[in-house]
């Protein structure tokens, strides 16, 4: 029986290599005539072809998903199958153009390039080097256009939650609700410092960081530059205040003025201690470190955005024998103010302190939002620790990257 | 139109690009497309913004016969004489053009160098300033000798324990540390963002009404 | 004054002088110390030896300055070595507009010496501004963002990028950055589009980059020069990264050095003080 | 001949910034000068040749000709200008009558990476990070990595009072942050030592051929 078949296909694939069918052409290689002398047997077809709209990404309808079973001579049969020829065309029946060419064992295939909503046949021959075999075939089907990234809606749910809190928070801040923010311990050094330095006679320095003006912790510096200007216009002590960019310095400028002013000591302000050194950033750590050497300040306070001259500004003062207390969020530069200050707000307690000292909605709102969203990451992690146990192990893969 | 405009403008277009990020709808994605491309123009142009206040600043310096003023003298021949290179001579981006030999020859030599100084102040630091006063500062000192160590080929002849102690510091309390500050630092991009979006922090329009 | 006190009013610049001796010193008399690799570069340079060859390109951004050019440089040259000898096709681009001279002339020199063909094996996209935006771009449709190469070349015309549209047609995406663009990476590219992204660091970067690494957002880091130095040797090709490591170890120690002096003078100096203040009440 | 030139400028140049070590000079304030100017002038031209001349000129002029653009997923050449016109819009600033014209385009441009910034963060820096460590409690490892996070947390934590168990799990971030910073602190110098070297090595390698 076998036998019977194997000749009707020998008599039919040279009937088709005598009359050059196009097809042939198509999917043979140039040497598709010698080759088909030794091998004439086409492969058996792929089987179960399906084909979806795909869903796994929730797209916008350019994609469509295409399945199927491996041709029996895939792998094992006479083992000679070498790929698998996808076609795609607009009618039913017709071939239409070739898609994509694809290596043997695989079973399935997305297309990306479809037009969304627009009906497609699909059509799938296995193919062993020289001859190809029966088509098979599947369809209609469209691209649907989705409506909402599914796999996204963990990050969304918890960023309208934290949302929801920040600005909760900062309208609540706004009508003078009083909100909880919990004393920083550098708040007392800085005043310690700052009674240090009333004690000896001798200055205050206040260096606000050498960022832009735009930037949140010169922002939240400037906020504690007031808190500080209070305390030395009570104590009648000399605030000095070097900055690297001539707008802080005009901010600066106002801050302390007012803050004197507020204490009622306005005469005590000096505009010559508010000064403006260099842009560059080396060239204002020397000058810097000159003022320390030679008005010789008794505290050394560094609020703001820092980057490598934190090293050269730490030491100077250090050797100097000054207390320093310093504050950033710049992460790099923490590890050396930690070790040559006395004091070091790390990170966030420096826009803390500023919220604490100010009270500002805006900054409240923002610091109490992420207060409760770390509560809840906490709940979260805890609660994909307690997944882990019992097996729920789609918890966490459903808030982490799909 | 001075004030709220830019504040509506900013809303929109800030709150548009949030969204799309859960929206595959193609007339969603080709708009998306489209003001990603004008993101980047206005960057480009902001960025030419720059140049163009470092000429004002200089040009003023030299008005006002500034003390330095002959420093802003070689900044502003340098800056021309680039952008004269750059426009001016035919194969300005080709390897070897002056242009480029310009870059390779005068500022990444002295950019390189600039930060390498702080070698030397690491050093000077290390002896005069880095003080275990503190159980805090005793911890970061004795974990920094054992990175310090640890990462250098010196440290596996010494004990081949070093290099292992520094991994176990990098991948067990650095990890912790480094996730705990990347999640608190995150939530305050955030935060900032949305009080942008929504007009709350309004410190890029700058002063005046 | 007492020797601690005096000991620690030297003048810095004897330290200065110390530290250059010290690093001058092993380039002549090399201690040939063996470099041992750890587990971030030894998976990103499986990860790039995976690359069939002449496919897809690994894109490498070549996002760093002048500024860090020591530590990053030897990484490109490193990188790029590999990729060409195993026949991985390349695309380099880049975030930062001094990368433009910097990634031309890492890219011409190991071309060259590798007999590599412009186009056929690697191609140059150029500097476009805007971070997020370029990333994000590119998700899309790269030829959106880089509608042509740095030299004027539609990228239709240039052969590797022959059926490149998006990050679904690039199997490795390596940032070598001294600045956030490794991290925007990871940001725009990896986490919307999936893109397997690698990072090469300045080491002062480099611990804040081990979450990335536990979740696997990032498929492996090279962290400075040593990070460097461990891929030269991997790809058995010795360059600055190796040579700079005996003088590294040298200062690394001469450091740990001071450090403990400087805290032994302290400690000594204050204890010394308060025996004084004792003694005089 | 001219290679020889351009690599003794650029070693007279690491010097002068070298001769800082001993003190502030000319020789270094010159080379801070020039190293400005330079660099500005090389960024606006990689900025024209590489965005503005291909995405911005180009496309206009090509459109209005009737040829097709690339790149600019617009049709239309008017459509290619507005970008260009919003950009142009920044520079009133230096014109204080009417330069509050110049809040439009900066209001799309800030609002609109503010906006882009969101999702990737919430998902990379906050969600993947706490997936990632909802590790099993099986190893001490994983215990130190769950511990020093909550406690990293804690401390960071600023609506109550440190008392109490919050008080401990803040000492316990506390330790796990300075370990961290060890670490920071360790590769920071590792770092500065590197480009110190790098520098060296140009000197010795190749200015002077000496190794």
């Amino acid at each position: 029986m076998n036998q019977v078949r194997r000749i009707l296909l020998v008599s039919l694939a040279l009937a088709a290599a005598a009359v050059g069918s196009v097809r042939a052409q198509e999917t043979a290689p140039q040497d598709g005539i010698e080759s088909a002398a030794l091998d004439i047997v086409p492969p058996g077809p792929p089987c179960a072809l399906t084909v979806r709209d795909y869903l796994e990404h929730s797209d916008s309808g350019d994609k469509i998903e295409i399945e199927w079973g491996l041709s029996p001579d895939d792998g094992s049969g006479a083992g000679d199958v070498t790929g698998y020829v996808l076609s795609r065309s607009l009618a039913e029946g017709e071939v239409g153009d070739v898609l994509e060419e694809i290596a043997s064992g695989a079973t399935h295939y997305v297309d990306v390039s479809v037009e969304p909503g627009v009906e497609y046949y699909y059509s799938l021959e296995a193919y062993d080097g020289t001859n190809s075999s029966e088509r098979v075939w599947a369809g209609p089907v469209a691209g649907r256009v989705n409506l909402f990234q599914w796999s996204r809606l963990s990050v969304l749910v918890l960023m309208l939650l934290f949302f929801a809190m920040v600005t909760w928070f900062t309208a609540a801040a706004g009508k003078g609700a009083k909100l909880f923010v919990r004393r920083i311990p550098g708040l007392n050094a800085i005043e310690e410092a700052v009674g240090r330095a009333t004690e000896m006679g001798r200055p205050v320095l206040y260096v606000p960081g050498i960022g832009e003006i735009d930037n949140i912790m010169t922002i939240a510096s400037l906020n504690i530059l007031s808190h500080v200007a209070k305390i030395t216009a009570r104590y009648d002590t000399p605030l000095i205040v070097p900055t690297a960019r001539a707008v802080v310095m005009s901010a600066a400028e106002e801050v302390v003025k007012q803050a004197y002013a507020e204490v009622g000591n306005p005469d005590a302000y000096n505009p010559d201690n508010i000064r403006y050194l260099s842009d560059a950033q080396f060239a204002f750590a020397g000058a810097v470190n000159g003022i320390m050497l030679r008005e010789k300040p008794a505290a050394n306070l560094y609020m703001g955005a820092f980057w490598a001259e934190s090293l050269l500004l730490a030491e100077t003062g250090f050797e100097a024998g000054a207390i320093q207390v310093a504050g950033t969020a710049m992460v790099s530069q923490l590890p050396f103010f930690v070790t040559a200050c006395d004091f070091t707000l790390m990170g966030e307690e420096l826009y803390a302190a500023s919220a604490y000292l100010s009270r500002e909605p805006k900054l409240l709102g923002g610091l109490k939002g992420s207060d409760w969203m770390k509560v809840v990451s906490i709940v979260l992690m805890v609660a994909g620790i307690v997944a882990h146990i019992v097996g729920l192990e789609w918890f966490v893969a459903w808030f982490q990257t799909q | 139109m001075r004030r709220q405009f830019p504040l509506a403008l900013c809303f929109i277009s800030g709150l548009f690009m949030a969204v799309q990020y859960f929206i595959p709808h193609p007339m969603v994605q080709d708009m998306y497309e489209r003001l990603l491309i004008w993101l980047q123009t206005l960057l480009a142009f902001a960025f030419l913004l720059g140049t163009v206040s470092l000429i004002r600043v200089h040009y003023h310096k030299i008005r006002h016969r500034a003390d330095d003023r002959g420093y802003s003298w070689v900044t502003l021949l340098a800056l021309c004489l680039m952008i004269g290179l750059g426009f001016f001579h035919s194969a300005h981006h080709a390897q070897g053009s002056p242009f480029d030999k310009m870059f390779q020859n005068v500022q990444v030599p002295i950019e390189a160098t600039m930060f390498s100084l702080l070698a030397f102040y690491v050093a000077s630091a290390a002896f005069r300033a880095f003080r275990a006063r503190t159980l805090e500062s005793t911890l970061l000192l004795v974990a920094a000798c054992i990175v310090m160590l640890g990462r250098v080929p010196i440290g596996d002849m010494i004990h081949s324990s070093i290099p292992m102690a520094t991994r176990w510091i990098l991948e067990v309390p650095n990890l912790a540390a480094k996730r705990g500050i990347m999640i608190g630092v995150g939530l305050g991009m955030m935060a900032t963002s949305l009080k942008i979006i929504l007009g709350i922090e309004r410190a890029w329009m700058g002063g005046g009404d | 004054m007492n020797i601690f006190e005096r000991f620690m009013e030297i003048d810095r610049r004897w330290i200065f002088l110390a530290i250059g001796i010290a690093v001058i010193i092993p380039f002549f008399f090399p201690l040939g110390l063996p470099v041992v690799v750890t587990e971030p570069v030894q998976n990103l340079y499986d990860a790039l030896d995976e690359i069939p060859p002449n496919g897809q390109p690994l894109l490498l951004a070549i996002d760093y300055a002048p500024a860090t050019l020591p530590e990053l440089e030897p990484m490109s040259l490193a990188l790029l070595r590999h990729a060409f000898s195993n026949d991985v096709n390349v695309a380099v681009l880049t975030l930062h507009p001094a990368g433009y001279g910097l990634a031309e002339r890492a890219m011409n020199q190991v071309a060259e010496e590798m007999g590599q063909v412009y186009g056929e094996d690697y191609c140059f996209l150029g500097f476009q501004p805007g971070i997020s935006a370029v990333i994000l771009g590119m998700g899309v449709n790269i030829r959106n963002v880089f509608p042509e190469d740095a030299y004027g070349t539609p990228l239709s015309e240039i052969p590797i990028l022959d059926g490149v549209r998006n990050y679904d047609d690039i199997p490795l995406l390596i940032s070598l950055a001294g600045w956030s663009a490794a991290e925007a990476w990871v940001y725009y590219a990896h986490q919307p589009y999936g893109q397997d992204v690698g990072a090469g660091v300045t080491a002062v970067m480099a611990t804040d980059f081990y979450p990335y690494l536990d979740t696997g957002q990032l498929v492996g880091l090279l962290g400075g020069m040593r990070g460097a130095a461990e891929y030269e040797g991997l790809i058995d090709h010795h360059d600055a990264g190796v040579r700079g490591m005996d003088s590294q170890s040298v200062i690394h120690i001469l450091i740990i050095i001071l450090i403990v002096l400087g805290n032994i003078a302290y400690f000594g100096a204050r204890r010394k003080k308060r025996e004084q203040e004792r003694n005089a009440a | 001949m001219a290679a020889i030139i351009w690599t003794t400028i650029g070693a007279v140049l690491t010097l002068s910034v070298y001769s800082f070590l001993y003190k502030d000079n000319p020789f270094y304030k010159f080379a801070e000068h020039l190293v400005v100017g330079i660099s500005a002038g090389y960024y606006l031209v990689i900025y024209y040749f590489n965005f503005i001349q291909p995405n911005v000129v180009s496309p206009v002029f090509q459109l209005r000709l009737g040829g097709e653009a690339i790149g600019l997923g617009s049709n239309t050449w008017w459509l290619a200008l507005i970008p260009g016109l919003l950009g142009l819009l920044l520079y009133t600033r230096f014109f204080p009558k009417i330069g509050w014209v110049g809040r439009w385009p900066l209001g799309i441009y800030v609002g609109g990476y503010a906006g882009l910034g969101l999702s990737p963060i919430m998902q990379a820096r906050v969600l993947d990070q706490i997936g990632a460590n909802a590790l099993p409690l099986t190893s001490v490892t994983n215990i130190l990595v769950v511990g020093g996070l909550l406690g990293t947390l804690t401390y960071f934590f600023f609506s109550m009072k440190h008392k109490g168990v919050l008080g401990v799990m803040a000492r316990v971030g506390i330790v796990f942050l300075m370990v961290g910073f060890g670490a920071s602190f360790g590769y920071t110098v590792m770092s500065r030592v590197s480009l110190l070297i790098g520098r060296v090595s140009f000197l010795l390698h190749d200015c002077l051929h000496l190794i």
